[in-house]
């Protein structure tokens, strides 16, 4: 093991883990909101692949434009999951967390059988893109274009999120219904509206990642089941409901992966990055970054 | 237990003594069974296979100038001309699925025989159902070599499995060597399924017996979210020859991944599977230029035996796509259970298990590179050679054995 | 002098009986094997989600890493079987007692934990499991095992055609998690459970001390599931890790208690019955088409239930059995 | 004879915070005792200290002649301290006598046992007639009186109340003062934590006041009432709620 092999893990698990964080970031942020956890998160992830795809293979749009049209797109679609299925499932008076875990899941399964239906079953990629396959190389290191974007755009949608949540009036809105949802309403804010926001957002984060995503991963309706444990994991391990926890958990769990295949056989990588997570919530039984 | 027995016994008697006059008297139609994934992750494969049977029904079914069995004329003759129809069920590539499914296809669907199932695992319950119904089973792709040696009495494979196709692969390792092409360190890189260790432990056996070095043996999880730790693990070892045991998925992501870390290999050769799916190369074809894959199956055929070409549009026409390692082999398996049949004039699965371990079926009568059909007392073809195919100028060219080649391999790859 | 209590407690019993026998007359008259096999998976995934329902219902533990148990249950009976010649019936009893031992072991840090913290943990644990097997040799690695099948034997568990003694093993499984729950629900350790999850600092100043509950819980929850995976292993005679250990499991075992009613005596029970026979037709006779059509109907069933009865379809039957 | 609950000494500090300074009360048998005094005084810290919510900093907690400074409030239930909770925590899915039956399921292990027990604190408390009701559909001053019941229920020997009294309308809090007496009457002993003096001055036998985490009086109540300390300390808390 050279040093040159321990820098590119290093490298390489640190832009995935990114990449991981910005997948996981919108399920971080709709938790926080509102104490759900969407077990439709991967695909969602996987509409946002295949709306890049398509805009691709039919428009020639490149996945760096069409980004935003991901982005916008998911964001009607957790708007709607939101005040179509989950507005109702909250209603349940005792096992909230189950029922709506499992409206979710349904909707995952649902979703997975549309996929299949509309885009068939085969395995789809974006052949050729402005970043797809190129590749920076600083000193023998190897920085892959699509996810050195990736990483560059989680740390933009980082510092968007922390202004959106701290600076705007919708923001404080999102907050304070986070703190209390009875109190809000006597203020006049419509609980709905804003969670429907907050899911639209979500969407949008997991759209942006969808579209980087598509320059560099395969895509077929199942895609979305490979990135949904990683993505629950990352958010529990920064702490449910923190931003910044998702990202933090995002970069521990690229860097874990990373190392872990440097001693373990790789097939077990993923061994590394489940016993890290029990490891921290033994000793932070509320993640790295959770405060709830 | 009684009531064990005498289901057993009323079993027995409904299939051995009433099917037969039944079919013989008024069957106008031969039931199949076909189990494949047809939703979850391996869906894609069992769709294509869909198309893959259609066509060989087609050609069965209706009076077509092929030298096939069954081609000519309408239906199986000796069962008056009756007429195959064929049914899916999904197994989701879940044993137990795959199992409930085979049992429900055998005991309400009426199939007389079931051919599947992709994934081996799946193959293992199925095939065992099979036998406790008397009913055959082929495996039209799984390539486990474990799945036939288990004494089943109903189980049929007219494919190779891994420990030949992996011996092809060596043959044509040496005979590379010999012509004084690099090629002595090897390293594996296999999923960690059935199939991925299969492939891995057969060639890992090969490599030992026959001096080559392997100097990584990298297994990974299938459908990991990212290979490049894998990659760097190959990269730093620098074979001469890189193996993939991957499925299509794996197979995109290793290649791009490949890429993004500047990994360019002096070689690949590669246990199909992914690597000889369309998919594959529409993705990431550009960067596989000189990339050597073993099949069944080769399209060059087409040159010597132009039935090949013709059935090759005829599932074109279906499918969109050409015939692969795996429709290809989907596509005989039909044509040689279909022949069976035919043969045992019955739809009693003794009788067509009888005639299947008497198939003796030339080379020429298939649309494959094979010797012949012809099972052995496992219910192995060990006639069925696989071929190297090189990826070159988009598309697949014969590279080995010599007698089907139509080019030579241009080693190490660009 | 609680007339009423006493007298609901036998009425459950008594229905409980009538449903069992009737239910085990059901195989005279339905023949179709196919039938049967679907009438076999609903009583084990019934008497899997009620033995689930413990720890997660009544406990309020929601662990979405039950495959572990399964697998572990079904992998130690068939090696005690393959390796060494054991006899599933013990085998079966050996799963049994490892799971719930390897439960107290797990629950021992993972207690602590609360809520999502939890289930995650439970879902990553159960995917160590899976990989940890998936890449281990004498265990068959991802090539799985597979029981040896010699024709018909009530010692070995095994018969080649007849479906009627698994059924009546599921049957007779769906009868002991329904009775012990049954049992327990009126007991110490019922009340117990439910105090636990309804609020545990309360229940601490009751004198209830919520680890040994939430320990106990997941004993006798892993105990049973762990008994459900030997007979799955025995009724496919093949397993692999994916298969018996896959997340899907996790998932397939809450899913009939919560769609039928969690932590309520009948809801897994109800749930499995209306679920699981939903799963294989859907699968079986619109599967075949390769279209996806098949999860879409699973899929929006699931979603309509959850929204139409959120507390479960127990709620149909009874306010009662809705809220205990 | 030894008093039934007495602190030697404790200290409470949360990071810099010092919630409990050096006290040290002590409670006789059969007493119905009061602890007072104004928001943030340490009375609900030092109530959690004596039900085993957490162990002190420093000092020591003795009950019934035992050194209970850390032993787990499950533990020291069934030694015989029962409690109630400020915010009440009801088992909200639970049924009133399921509720109660947990509490009696201490001193009964048969199931038989903790119902007859359950239905005879139920009417002892005046809950008898919504038994069957679940916990979640009761109003208000019903869950303070279900707190109770399933505190008496474990048959503790010292019940501490924390605001029971605690905004229930004045015949409400007739009813439970008179609930209080009635317990006090079958031996058990009271502490009560009572933020709003008027209310318990008339019940207890005893006042402790606590103020900046300090006991500031003790003594009778008619005169700890008149006590320039205590009034200060009210007035200075009225004074800062009001600004």
């Amino acid at each position: 093991m050279t040093a040159e092999t321990i820098i590119q893990s290093l490298a390489s698990g640190l832009l995935m883990g990114l990449l991981y964080g910005l997948i996981a970031v919108g399920l971080a942020l709709i938790f926080g909101l509102m104490d759900v956890v969407n077990f439709a998160h991967g695909e969602f992830l996987m509409l946002a692949m295949y709306v890049t795809f398509f805009l691709f293979t039919f428009f020639a749009i490149d996945p760096l434009l069409s980004a935003p049209l991901a982005a916008a797109a998911l964001f009607v679609l957790g708007a709607a999951v939101y005040l179509l299925i989950v507005r109702f499932a909250m209603r349940a008076k005792a096992n909230v967390g189950m029922v709506q875990i499992f409206a979710t899941f349904g909707l995952a399964i649902v979703m997975r059988g549309l996929a299949q239906l509309l885009f068939t079953a085969d395995y789809r990629s974006v052949p050729h893109s402005w970043l797809g396959g190129k590749t920076v190389s600083v000193a023998g290191i190897f920085l892959p274009q699509p996810q050195l974007f990736g990483a560059l755009v989680a740390i933009a949608a980082f510092g968007g999120l922390y202004f959106f949540i701290n600076r705007t009036d919708f923001g404080r809105a999102l907050e304070a219904t986070r703190e209390d949802p009875g109190a809000v309403a006597l203020v006049g804010i419509d609980k709905n509206r804003v969670f429907a926001l907050g899911w639209g957002i979500g969407g949008a984060l997991v759209g942006l990642a969808g579209a980087i995503m598509a320059t560099f991963f395969y895509i077929y309706p199942d895609v979305g089941a490979s990135f949904a444990l990683i993505a629950y994991v990352t958010v529990a391990l920064g702490g449910f409901g923190s931003v910044f926890g998702a990202f933090a958990g995002g970069i521990v769990v690229g860097l874990v992966e990373a190392t872990t295949a440097l001693v373990l056989p790789p097939s077990l990588k993923s061994v590394g990055i489940y016993a890290v997570y029990l490891l921290v919530v033994f000793v932070r039984p509320r993640g790295l970054f959770g405060s709830m | 237990m009684t009531i064990t027995r005498r289901d057993l016994l009323l079993g027995a008697t409904a299939t051995a003594a009433l099917m037969p006059l039944v079919a013989r008297a008024q069957t106008s139609e031969v039931v199949i069974g076909a189990t494949y994934p047809l939703s979850g992750s391996g869906a894609q494969v069992g769709v294509d296979a869909q198309r893959a049977f259609e066509t060989a029904i087609d050609i069965i079914n209706n009076d077509q100038e092929f030298d096939l069995p069954l081609a000519k004329g309408v239906g199986l003759p000796g069962l008056g001309g009756a007429k195959i129809r064929i049914v899916y069920a999904d197994t989701q590539g879940d044993p137990q699925k795959g199992r409930a499914e085979a049992e429900r296809l055998i005991t309400q669907e009426k199939v007389c025989a079931i051919l599947g199932s992709y994934q081996s695992a799946v193959a293992v319950t199925i095939s065992q159902i099979c036998e406790r119904y008397q009913t055959p089973f082929m495996s039209a792709d799984n390539s486990s070599p474990s799945l036939h040696r288990r004494g089943l009495k109903y189980y049929f494979r007219a494919s190779p499995h891994d420990e030949m196709f992996s011996a092809g692969m060596f043959d044509f390792l040496d005979a590379m060597k010999k012509k004084g092409a690099k090629a002595n360190t090897l390293a594996l890189f296999h999923e960690d399924t059935i199939f991925g260790t299969d492939s891995a432990n057969a060639q890992t056996k090969l490599a030992n017996e026959r001096g080559y070095k392997i100097v990584a043996d990298i297994k990974y999880r299938a459908n990991s979210p990212s290979l490049s730790a894998e990659v760097q693990q190959l990269k730093a070892a620098n074979a001469d020859v890189l193996m993939p045991s991957s499925y299509t998925t794996d197979g995109i992501l290793l290649v791009k991944t490949m890429a993004e870390l500047g990994y360019k290999p002096n070689a690949i050769v590669a246990q199909a599977a992914g690597f000889s799916e369309k998919a594959l190369y529409d993705a990431v074809g550009d960067k596989l230029e000189g990339a050597i894959t073993r099949g069944s199956f080769s399209l060059d055929l087409a040159a010597k035996r132009p039935m090949v070409g013709k059935i090759n549009d005829l599932f074109k026409a279906k499918s969109g796509k050409d015939l692969n390692d795996n429709t290809s082999r989907q596509f005989m398996a039909m044509i040689i259970m279909a022949d069976a049949i035919n043969r045992a004039k019955s739809t009693d699965g003794e009788k067509i298990r009888d005639a299947l371990a008497a198939t003796e079926m030339s080379g020429e009568q298939t649309i494959m590179p094979w010797k012949r059909v012809k099972f052995d007392e496992m219910g192995q073809n060990n006639d069925a050679d696989p071929v190297l195919l090189q990826y070159i100028g988009g598309k697949f060219v014969t590279i080995f054995p010599t007698q089907a080649a139509v080019a030579d391999a241009v080693w190490p790859m660009k | 002098m609680d007339k009423s209590f006493t007298e609901r407690r036998r009425r459950e019993l008594l229905v409980a009986a009538s449903l069992a026998v009737a239910a085990a007359l059901v195989p005279l008259f339905v023949k179709n094997p196919n039938v049967q096999n679907i009438m076999i998976l609903t009583l084990m995934f019934g008497a899997l989600s009620q033995s689930w329902n413990i720890l997660s219902g009544y406990c309020g533990q929601i662990s979405l890493g039950h495959a572990l148990y399964f697998g572990l249950g079904a992998y130690v009976t068939t090696l005690l079987f393959v390796k060494f010649g054991v006899l599933p019936w013990f085998g079966m009893i050996a799963g049994g007692i490892f799971c719930a031992l390897i439960a107290m072991a797990l629950g021992y840090p993972c207690f602590r934990l609360g809520g999502h913290y939890f289930a995650i943990a439970t879902i990553v644990i159960a995917e160590i499991g899976l990989l940890l097997i998936q890449n281990w040799e004498w265990a068959g690695a991802a090539l799985g095992i597979e029981m040896p099948v010699r024709g018909d034997s009530w010692l070995k568990f095994q018969f080649a055609r007849s479906k009627l003694p698994y059924f009546y093993f599921a049957l007779a499984l769906a009868c002991v998690a329904w009775f012990v729950t049954w049992w327990l629900e009126d007991s110490k350790w019922g009340y117990w459970w439910r105090a636990v999850k309804d609020n545990p600092d309360a229940a601490q100043s009751l004198g209830v001390v919520v680890f040994d509950s939430k320990m106990g819980a997941a004993a006798v929850s892993a105990f049973l599931v762990a008994v459900g995976g030997s007979f799955y292993a025995m009724y496919v005679s093949y397993i692999d890790p994916g298969s018996v250990m896959g997340f899907q499991f996790s998932l397939l075992m809450a899913l009939p208690a919560v769609l039928g009613g969690i932590g309520t005596l009948w809801g897994p029970l109800l749930g499995a019955v209306i679920l699981i026979p939903l799963t294989e037709l859907t699968r079986s006779y619109i599967g075949g088409s390769g279209r996806g059509v098949d999860l879409i109907v699973y899929g929006t069933l699931i979603v309509l239930i959850a929204l139409a009865r959120p507390e479960g379809l127990i709620g149909l039957f009874s306010r009662k059995g809705a809220t205990r | 004879m030894t008093a039934l609950l007495e602190t030697r000494g404790v200290w409470q500090r949360f990071g810099g915070l010092v919630a409990n300074s050096d006290v040290s009360i002590s409670v006789g048998r059969g007493e119905i005792v009061g602890l007072i005094g104004p928001n943030g005084a340490g009375k609900s810290t030092l109530f959690n200290l004596i039900a085993g919510v957490l162990p002190p900093t420093q000092g020591s907690i003795w009950f019934d002649g035992e050194d209970v400074t850390k032993m787990p409030a499950a533990e020291r239930c069934q030694r015989g301290v029962g409690r109630t909770f400020q915010v009440v925590k009801s088992f909200e899915t639970m049924s009133v006598i399921d509720n109660v039956i947990v509490g009696a399921l201490v001193r009964n292990t048969v199931m038989r046992e903790a119902r007859r027990k359950a239905h005879e604190v139920l009417e002892f408390t005046g809950l008898a007639a919504r038994a069957d009701v679940l916990a979640s559909d009761l109003v208000p001053a019903e869950k303070r009186r279900l707190e109770v019941a399933r505190a008496l229920a474990t048959e503790p020997k010292l019940l501490l109340l924390d605001e029971v009294l605690t905004g229930l309308t004045p015949t409400e809090a007739q009813t439970g003062v008179a609930l209080v007496r009635k317990v006090r009457e079958t031996g058990i002993t009271v502490l009560m934590v009572e933020h709003v003096m008027e209310i318990v001055m008339p019940l207890v036998d005893r006042a402790i006041v606590l103020d900046l985490g300090k006991v500031l009086v003790e003594g009778k109540p008619a005169d700890v009432v008149r006590d320039p300390k205590v009034i200060s300390a009210y007035l200075g808390d009225r004074h800062a709620q009001s600004a």
